[in-house]
């Protein structure tokens, strides 16, 4: 059940440029699935930041995210310490619905701050024994984060948008010299890029999860809808019914 | 501590609701605490049709306080009446109706089409949505416009009416005054004021609507302000809004004359904000001497 | 980075100026550092005859804001003159006499009196100062009213006049139209909105004149509104101000349409935030791909 | 000259109920005179908080604070700790012109946050050799400080509003019944104890400090004005004409 909670910093750590992993502590750890996302309070500041669940350790009942700086509320939470508590709005939306899925092979296509949910989702997809291939866009070898521990999940190809690490270029790039066959894609990251992936790979079937600006993240504001495809005067709450979506569900705009 | 407040077809528990549109229909709340424990609802605003609302981005934040275009976006008073409002039916707390649209004919029409609903016991008249092309802010800013839409709506609505006042007025009395002639059963104020923010990296404003509403604390003085002076000029029930976060926020507002009062933006940054802020009421009250919500009622007036 | 700035009898080697009310008459700021820097000054207003101003408190604090109710104290028009502002004479800053009133006759008898000073290079018309019981306010929330003493003022003075409009009312590009119309040089937008607090202990408002004017970073987004709105109808030079405290938000001010812009009360939360903003401002102009100040101007304008 | 500086906290101390003792390092210590105060910054709100000067530490170039929490700023600055660093603006204000005065005997008369810049001022005298007489009053027994360094710089009696403490009852209560010669006494306090006291002893010279809310607390936004009592259409700016005024000059409201 949703609710809000204090939640520990246990561990806090720069992996990349300006960018940030984030443990904390939380008996709801072993509920969070992937695809979900947190809400949190940054002290000073009106409305609170969304921010992915990256992976969870059930045993330790932990669960991580991790985020770049883009202004001053991420700035903020860059600036906490172990130790520190964060004032958090937990679970928060829908997930890859993987275990509703037929699935042998997956691909994950993730972009910059999109990357991190993707790697919870390898994860569970490993467990349960599907063939992972990923696809990982970052704006330059700087910025590149989790590349061994993707890795470890299956192939993993890394696309930067300077060419100073991996393909120079876009994961579409990547995507279009795979001919591997996959049951389902699982993309996220910025619109443009989810744009350009769930218009190549029309074919396929996949989820993609969605970024808006929100209000309440819990689904009461309003704030942060997505027209649908097939009914475009209909919308859908990005914080309540997403942020995962299926790939055709929605128009991206 | 008696917190028991009497409106017109209002019997609350305690003075403290959460506004209109910061709250959607009562659902999502629901999965945080009991909706029992609030003194009533207000739901988001209803319209003739079925509205998408505005393209997003629809919020943003700003100091202490923050914009937000939604758009009025609802699926039409109809459907809220079948599908959303019999959720609230179990809940031994009234809900109040908002009433939006781009025509007296609609507002009327949305009176009237609530009139079977069995789930509300008063109508909110938001005659001060900053949001929408047509209708909203338009009724709200201009007493004559006002005094019809009022009047229609009331001649139409088996509910009692309060009408939510626009804070984007040079003169909130005049407004005030209009509506309560042609027989408003109360007032409810503050709705947002009209605001921007401008996004510098993409040299444009932030909000797609261009302009946004702006709410929470950064406005609770001129809230203040704005009933303290119609609770001068008339003797109207008034539920205060405007930046609540606290309950010393909600003892401000009844010194300054509010009978009730409701949370918005509040709730989003924190969604146990109603509960705590009843649960800490008693105290509060008790701490600057008043026995009771009635007894602190208007009690910031300063007679010369 | 060029940073200067022409206005009707403005030449400004920045656009950034301390807003009238927040800088006194210069002298306790040029303790803190060199008035040169600054892009001009705009003083303290200056009324017929010496004010006592309101009673104490006149300052409370809001979130992301503060209330004043000064009520114009001042030594009177020509005291200004002979003993205030020849200390800035030294300095390579234009000054901006703000001119108050109660009357019609106030104001012009105050233009006229300013037209022998050799140390301002304009005037700013304030009808918009809402701590006043007679004058201020009124003329700046009535279209008729604001043209007449415009009007008076641009014949009586031989300096351009930037008109100070109010924020309290529905429609400030009404009130901008009228003034331009009549011969207003420039606008000087927004005055405070006003507001109010209570202080739950003595049950009555903190300000002992009840009602203040409401600044600071809280207000912010309807300066913001406010501007774009104008610069969207008319193509008058815009002194804008409201809640600046950094260098984004002067380039927020410039984006939606201000060609220079006031410091106010970030000046009480650090006296040397005027300083601070104009070193910082090349690096913020230059980040967001702006090459002049000029550059920036206006460019938060989406066409429709 | 005044400025504005980030200064370190390097004690930290909590003197009586809901009462602070902080120092903080400052080269301007040296210039502090008794009577002026800082204006400081508490984050996250707009307008500073002034606070009198309650000693000085020329050696150490050290001066110290002793506030009482009242509302919200003073919470924050009583939840500071050494090590933290304050951004004030100081010196503020007049001083008590001891320096321009024929002195032998000087009574102090403080109340409750009124204490602190009569200590300094205190110190100051004894040095020049005047005779220190004290009068303070405070609310009960628990919120008594500083007792025995004033009685370091001569007599000193306690009046507490509770009795639970000292004298019961008011400071003139204590000044009525002492029968020594003084040639001036000074004064700060609440503005009905500073009334009583003007009152009281307005056959004597006198010099009081006043508190008012400020603005900018540097003379620029006429916020903190006391009418003077020759002229009640004309006032002086308490933050920068005071706080310190000749007990005849201003007119308690
Ligand atoms: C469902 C979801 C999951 C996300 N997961 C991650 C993640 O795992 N890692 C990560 O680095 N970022 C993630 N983001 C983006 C992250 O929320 C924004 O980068 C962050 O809110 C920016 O806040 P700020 O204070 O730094 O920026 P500011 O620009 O100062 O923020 C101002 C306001 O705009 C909002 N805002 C600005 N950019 C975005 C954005 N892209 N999406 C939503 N709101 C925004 C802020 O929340 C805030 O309300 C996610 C966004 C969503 C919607
Ligand atoms: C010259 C001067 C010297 C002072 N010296 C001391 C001192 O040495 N020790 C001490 O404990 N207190 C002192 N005070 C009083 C102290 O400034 C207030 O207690 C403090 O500002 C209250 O702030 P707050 O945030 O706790 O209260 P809040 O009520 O939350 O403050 C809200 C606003 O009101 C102002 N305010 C509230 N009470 C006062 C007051 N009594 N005087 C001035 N402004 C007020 C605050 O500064 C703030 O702007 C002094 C005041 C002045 C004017
Ligand atoms: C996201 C959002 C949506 C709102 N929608 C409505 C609405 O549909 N109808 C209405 O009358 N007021 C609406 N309001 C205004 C609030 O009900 C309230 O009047 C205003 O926000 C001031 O209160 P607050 O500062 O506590 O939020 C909305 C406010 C917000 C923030
Ligand atoms: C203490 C104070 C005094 C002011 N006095 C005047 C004044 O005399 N004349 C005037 O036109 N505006 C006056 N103003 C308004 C400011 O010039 C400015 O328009 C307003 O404060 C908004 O800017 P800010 O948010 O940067 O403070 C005053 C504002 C404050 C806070
Ligand atoms: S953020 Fe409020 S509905 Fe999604
Ligand atoms: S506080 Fe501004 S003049 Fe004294």
């Amino acid at each position: 059940m949703i609710t809000k909670k204090r939640l520990e910093i246990i561990s806090h750590l720069q992996i990349a440029e300006a960018t940030f992993e984030v443990t904390v502590k939380s008996d709801l750890a072993v509920e969070l699935k992937p695809g979900q996302f947190v809400h949190i309070l940054v002290p000073g500041h009106m409305l609170r930041r969304p921010i992915s669940i990256a992976n969870v350790d059930r045993e330790q009942k932990t669960f991580t995210m991790i985020f770049k700086i883009f202004g001053e509320g991420t700035k903020k939470l860059s600036e906490c310490r172990s130790g520190d508590y964060l004032d958090i709005i937990l679970p928060c939306g829908s997930h890859y619905p993987i275990e509703e899925l037929e699935l042998e092979h997956a691909l994950l296509v993730g972009g910059g701050i999109g990357v991190p949910p993707l790697y919870y989702l390898g994860q569970q997809l490993k467990e349960k024994g599907v063939k992972v291939t990923s696809v990982l866009g970052f704006q330059g070898k700087s910025h590149v984060f989790y590349e061994e521990k993707f890795q470890q999940l299956g192939d993993t190809y890394i696309a930067t948008n300077d060419g100073t690490y991996g393909k120079k270029g876009f994961v579409t790039d990547i995507i279009k010299e795979l001919d591997q066959p996959m049951d389902y894609y699982f993309s996220c990251g910025p619109t443009p890029m989810l744009q350009a992936v769930t218009t190549l790979l029309a074919n396929e079937k996949g989820y993609i999860s969605l970024e808006e600006r929100m209000g309440c993240g819990v689904g009461t504001c309003y704030a942060c809808v997505v027209p649908l495809k097939n009914d475009p005067t209909k919308n859908k709450k990005i914080c309540k019914d997403g942020p995962v979506f299926y790939a055709n569900e929605v128009l991206l705009g | 501590m008696n917190l028991a407040v009497q409106l017109p077809g209002l019997t609350l528990k305690n003075p403290v609701m959460p506004a209109s549109g910061c709250f959607g229909f009562g659902k999502e709340y629901s999965e945080f605490y009991d909706l029992n424990t609030l003194g009533a609802i207000i739901v988001k605003a209803a319209t003739g049709e079925a509205r998408y609302g505005n393209p997003t981005p629809r919020v943003a934040e700003t100091s202490s306080g923050m914009l937000n275009a939604i758009g009025l976006q609802n699926p039409g008073v109809e459907k809220i009446i079948t599908d959303e409002l019999p959720f609230l039916r179990p809940f031994d707390t009234p809900v109040i109706a908002n009433v939006a649209g781009s025509t007296v004919d609609e507002y009327v029409h949305v009176a009237t089409t609530l009139n079977k609903s069995q789930d509300i016991a008063a109508l909110e008249l938001n005659i001060s949505c900053p949001n929408v092309k047509e209708g909203g802010v338009q009724f709200g800013t201009n007493p004559e416009l006002a005094k019809e839409v009022t009047y229609k709506v009331k001649e139409a609505s088996n509910f009692p009416v309060y009408v939510k006042l626009s804070p984007n007025v040079s003169n909130i009395t005049t407004m005030a005054k209009a509506v309560v002639d042609v027989g408003a059963d109360g007032l409810s104020m503050i709705n947002t004021l009209t605001g921007m923010q401008i996004n510098l990296k993409k040299r444009a404003p932030i909000i797609a609507n261009k302009t946004g509403g702006l709410s929470g604390p950064a406005i609770k003085p001129i809230a203040i302000r704005m009933i303290y002076e119609v609770r001068q000029a008339l003797d109207v029930p008034i539920i205060g809004m405007g930046g609540i976060t606290t309950a010393e926020d909600v003892v401000e507002f009844l010194l300054a004359g509010a009978n009730a009062v409701a949370v918005g933006t509040a709730n989003f940054q924190n969604p146990y904000a109603c509960p705590e802020i009843i649960e800490q009421l008693p105290q509060v009250l008790s701490e600057y001497g008043f026995s009771s919500v009635a007894d602190a009622i208007g009690k910031g007036h300063v007679h010369e």
